[in-house]
């Protein structure tokens, strides 16, 4: 699963970095466990020593940690930056969370089930639920956002990828929970902007062919 | 267990004693701490039990996509349960109400808890909440679905048996305070003579910390939960948006008891493993005082850091902040102790018994559920791997790596001493190699998927993730047969193993280790004196001064 | 550690108690006093401010923290504490939305 | 050390143990509390208009004679320690007595309040209610649980002080063992003490 966004390439950065400092930790402790069961093993019939402690190596064992750990928060305080101020010139869409299904509005009043959008284009997605909390999420982009009633929730993302992609509801909100997916489509900037016309006016059709009947 | 009569070495054992009623009764109305430990160690297995039996059949309907032996609302329903029963009536109670009720006094050198009456109070309120969660399942309505996080607005809009679920942890809240309020004041008044600060045992001082942890975090959830009961039966506006109510006020409030609630899991099994290493590589624990403050550091911190669980809410960027450095910088005392151990373990001599093994894979475990904490403390990681099953393994990493294995380690510790009973040490070793091999192969996988995007609490799933839920399935069944391994050793055991008077074992250094096996009804003929360390290891010494040294 | 005696207590007095409940009953009347004015902003902190006043003396007279040892004044401390620490966090997520 | 009774688990009489148990009982009491002021502090900041508006309804002056019948309890409270201390039992079981009834002033007090409130479709779920703001229904939702909880506080304190009274009169609380009669009093400042908090908060900012 590729990463499908400058923010989702932050992500992965801040990810195996702190992947990659936690596994040579593992490593290391596991290691000298190991070592030290066997090098000290009483079956060696070797008296123990007793070692009460020693006060440089706690405040190096206690620095270092610190340090290392400053350096993860900076990364994902930096990336989480990034996500929390959309640019000015976003689009902006509607996502509506309901048990159990999503539908987005556009600024025209346009509705679809699945979320399109243009690729390359900031997209800020305001986030609305009717009932429950639930979760907007999309994997591929790296991104998740509680929907919660009552609450003024939105994200937004780039892609710079083309491709259709999964989004799931990652708060638990009850029966269907698990199905509770859509998809993003993701299309170079005329295709959407020719899909967008078409639908609109056809929503148009559609509501002038209403209120004729009436 | 009743059926036991060891003997009596020219004392009345806390197993033989007849004083009120007889068989059950002088059991279960007993106020003597130990009965009360094993009482609760009783309960808390029976539950265990059920909750991996939730577990496994979770798992089981997970291993392939679409419906494999449940339908939706059952699985949610399990999910609950599960959690439920795991962490109020398993790991809350596991270390501190079993194994502190049952040491704490011996180790402090004192006849029993400072409030024996209460400490019995305690269990049956346990046991009176146990039995309402068993209610939650079998009322008409159907079993409370709403994961063990309650959840505002589902919480209100669900017509399962909420109630009678909120009203059990309530009343398992309560029992929670009365143990930590009897244990700190136990500590403060009833040390032996002698037995400064510096001379407790670490497991004391773990337990220490949590029980204040205990007293002051969980009239929180009390609350709260108390608000939400409100709020069903009487239409109350509190947390209801559809009332103006603040739904994230809730997740704020749950979270300011639930995360601390984590360490009350997971400080008393660091205890544990502080006890474990010393005795086993026979020589003095590294850095003492370390260890011990390094306790507090996380009771202090912790109650610092519970809005980690939502960082995807959508909290102020000052919140977010300083949750998040905060969470960072209470990963430091834990490593503190991790470090410290595996120094201990430098020229010791190193016995590798059942217990040992333990505490080293509570090491391991709980070292990969820290790291990966830490992945999770990463404010722009967690946006994508938040309510992921990344989730679920880190917190099983900690809760069943961690204190799962430091309760089994305790178990193998002190088994002998509690029941007077030795059992079969090559089945104990073989059970804990199943057992970790299981473990792994049932957690690591959810990693993976879940940095893949499977998210939690899904009844179904795409079909990409099919292999990591298929190996994910079989650990369990591994799992499961090392579990069967490890309690089939200790029935047996007790039922059939070896009688022992023995009353140091494993060499250890702890005042349990100097009353006699099993120990008497009210511990000590006469109140102890304590003039040394609680980990000397003296005969190290004599021939060795010359490489000691001094903190 | 252990400390059995049982009449450590200080000498008892009726006339501190008099006093003591006599200013809370002044405290009372200008609490309500004030309740009338509008400081702004200051209007709800003045109340607490007496009503913290008011709680210390029942906790330092009527409830003997002030006799009793030490630890006792540093459990309340701990407990004061936490609450302190959930309100001051909470407050950093919800004034800065 | 001495030594105990055999087949009686330990009887071993330390006050101070006893009161500092007390004191961690009254820690989880205070922060149940705590967690309400918690939310009525959010709600207060994100409603202010709404619950000045809310307070409005309340009566400041059933709330300040309420408050001053119990910091009066709280005194004969304190004073009938006092008073057992210095060996006058008969004393010490009046100012008991007193404070049972101060307490019971409260509540009589606090049914006529609630009465006026229900009277005027006060109460949660009821129509009137739900038509005011979000607002107005939390502010009533917190002073209804909160008052509630406190006068159930209060009932609890009126049957312990009554145990009190009667063990002291039957010479199980004495001027030289009293450490119960102090539990029931330290809880019943606490009472107090949360009386004093809800006070301004609920009738106060208008």
């Amino acid at each position: 699963m590729f990463p499908n966004s400058t923010y989702a390439e932050s992500v992965d950065f801040a990810f195996w970095f702190i992947v990659g400092i936690s596994f040579a930790l593992l490593v290391v402790i596991s290691f000298l466990m190991v070592f030290f069961v066997i090098k000290y093993n009483r079956k060696k019939q070797v008296k123990a020593v007793n070692i009460h402690g020693n006060l440089p190596l706690e405040i190096i064992w206690t620095l270092i940690p610190v340090l290392l750990t400053l350096a993860m928060f900076y990364f994902g305080w930096m990336g989480y930056q990034d996500l929390s101020n959309p640019p000015e010139d976003s689009m902006v869409v509607k996502s509506t969370g309901q048990m159990w299904k999503w539908t987005y509005e556009y600024d025209n009043g346009l509705k679809s089930d699945t979320l399109y959008v243009p690729v390359n284009k900031p997209v800020k997605i305001d986030l609305v639920s009717v009932d429950v909390n639930h979760s907007f999420y999309i994997p591929a982009l790296r991104i998740k956002r509680d929907v919660i009633p009552n609450r003024e929730n939105f994200l937004w993302f780039k892609a710079e990828n083309t491709g259709s992609f999964d989004i799931a509801c990652a708060e638990y909100c009850g029966l269907q929970h698990s199905y509770m997916y859509s998809k993003v489509v993701i299309m170079p900037e005329n295709e959407f902007n020719s899909w967008f016309t078409d639908a609109t006016n056809k929503m148009n059709t559609t509501l002038t062919d209403t209120t004729s009947i009436k | 267990m009743t059926s036991h009569s060891s003997s009596n070495n020219g004392y009345e054992s806390y197993l033989d004693y007849r004083g009120k009623g007889t068989g059950l009764k002088s059991w279960i109305f007993s106020t003597d701490h130990k009965r009360i430990g094993i009482l609760y160690l009783i309960a808390m297995l029976i539950f265990f039990v059920v909750g991996v039996t939730f577990g496994f059949l979770m798992r089981l309907e997970l291993i392939a996509p679409g419906k494999t032996i449940m339908d939706p609302q059952t699985y949610n329903s399990f999910f609950t349960l599960h959690g439920i029963i795991m962490i109020f009536l398993f790991i809350i109670p596991g270390l501190p109400a079993v194994f502190g009720n049952f040491f704490l006094p011996i180790m402090l050198g004192a006849k029993d808890v400072s409030f024996p009456r209460l400490n019995l109070l305690s269990w049956w309120l346990f046991i009176i909440g146990g039995l309402l969660a068993i209610i939650a399942v079998f009322l008409p309505g159907g079993p409370v679905d709403t994961g063990w996080t309650f959840y505002i607005p589902y919480s209100v809009r669900t017509s399962t048996n909420v109630f009678p679920a909120l009203l059990a942890a309530f009343v398992l809240g309560f029992s929670s305070i009365l143990t930590g309020l009897n244990f700190v004041t136990t500590i403060h008044r009833l040390r032996a003579p002698g037995m400064d600060w510096f001379k407790m045992p670490l497991f004391v001082w773990s337990i220490y910390s949590t029980a204040w942890i205990q007293v002051l975090a969980t009239p929180i959830i009390g609350i709260t939960l108390l608000l939400v009961i409100f709020e069903r039966a009487f239409g109350f506006g509190i947390f209801d948006p559809a009332l103006g109510g603040d739904p994230v006020l809730f997740q704020h409030l749950f979270w300011i008891y639930s995360h601390p609630a984590v360490y009350i899991m997971i400080i008393p099994a660091m205890g544990v493993i502080s006890e474990i290493i010393p005795v086993f590589a026979h020589r003095t624990i590294f850095g003492y005082k370390f260890i011990a403050f390094s306790s507090i550091a996380i009771a202090l911190f912790g109650s610092m850091v519970w809005a980690h669980h939502m960082f995807t809410v959508g909290m102020s960027g000052a919140a977010m902040f300083i949750f998040s450095l905060l969470t960072f910088l209470v990963a430091i005392p834990s490593a503190v102790k991790v470090f410290n151990w595996v120094a201990t373990l430098y020229k010791g001599s190193i016995s590798t018994d059942p217990p040992l093994l333990y505490a080293l894979a509570f090491i391991f475990l709980f070292s990969i559920g820290g790291f990966t904490g830490l992945i999770q403390g990463s404010l722009s990681v967690n946006m994508h791997i938040h309510d992921t099953s990344f989730i679920v393994a880190h917190f099983h990493y900690v809760m069943f790596g961690g204190t799962g294995f430091g309760i089994f380690a305790a178990l193998h510790y002190w088994f002998p001493k509690m029941f007077a009973r030795k059992y079969n040490m090559k089945s104990a070793k073989v059970g804990f190699w199943i057992l970790f091999v299981g473990f792994n192969v049932l957690y690591f996988p959810m990693f993976v998927m879940g940095w893949l995007g499977m998210p939690r609490r899904y009844y179904d799933y795409l079909p990409e993730y099919q292999i990591y839920h298929f190996i994910s399935t079989v650990g369990s069944w591994i799992l499961i047969t090392g579990l069967i391994i490890m309690f089939a050793n200790f029935i047996h055991a007790l039922l059939k193993g070896e009688k022992t008077n023995e009353m140091n074992p494993w060499g250890g250094e702890t005042l349990e280790w100097h009353v006699p096996t099993p120990p008497p009804l009210e511990n000590f003929d006469e109140i102890p004196i304590i003039e040394t360390d609680p980990y000397q290891y003296k005969d190290n010494d004599l021939s060795n001064t010359e490489v000691k040294e001094v903190n | 550690m252990e400390n059995h005696s049982h009449s450590e207590k200080h000498t008892p007095h009726y006339g501190i108690y008099i006093i003591v409940w006599l200013a809370l009953l002044i405290l009372t009347g200008v609490t309500v006093a004030v309740a009338g004015i509008d400081f702004g902003g200051l209007t709800v902190a003045t109340a607490l401010l007496i009503a913290s006043i008011k709680s210390y003396l029942v906790l330092t007279i009527f409830m003997h923290l002030k006799s009793e040892s030490k630890v006792f004044s540093i459990f309340v401390g701990v407990a004061l504490l936490f609450l302190l620490i959930s309100f001051v966090l909470l407050f950093a997520d919800y004034s800065f939305m | 050390m001495s030594s105990s009774e055999h087949g009686i688990a330990h009887v071993h009489r330390d006050d101070i143990g006893s009161r500092l148990g007390m004191w961690l009982f009254l820690f989880t009491e205070l922060i149940l509390f705590g967690g309400m002021f918690i939310v009525y502090a959010i709600y207060r900041f994100t409603h202010q208009q709404e619950f000045h508006l809310a307070a409005k309804e309340l009566n400041t002056l059933f709330g300040t004679l309420n408050t001053i019948i119990l910091l009066t309890s709280s005194l004969t409270m304190a004073l009938s320690i006092t008073a057992l201390q210095k060996n006058q039992k008969g004393l010490s079981i009046f100012l008991q007595l007193t404070t049972i009834v101060f307490a019971l002033a409260f509540m009589v007090n606090k049914f006529f309040e609630w009465s006026a409130k229900f009277h005027h479709g006060l109460f949660p779920g009821s129509d009137v209610l739900m038509e005011k703001s979000n607002g107005e229904i939390l502010f009533f939702g917190l002073y209804y649980i909160m008052t509630g909880l406190h006068g159930l506080h209060v009932i609890i304190g009126v049957v312990l002080i009554g145990t009190m009274t009667y063990f002291t009169s039957k010479n199980r609380i004495t001027s030289d063992n009293y450490v119960r009669l102090e539990a029931a009093g330290l809880y019943w400042h606490l009472v107090d003490i949360i009386w004093i908090f809800l006070f301004p908060l609920f009738y106060l900012i208008t």
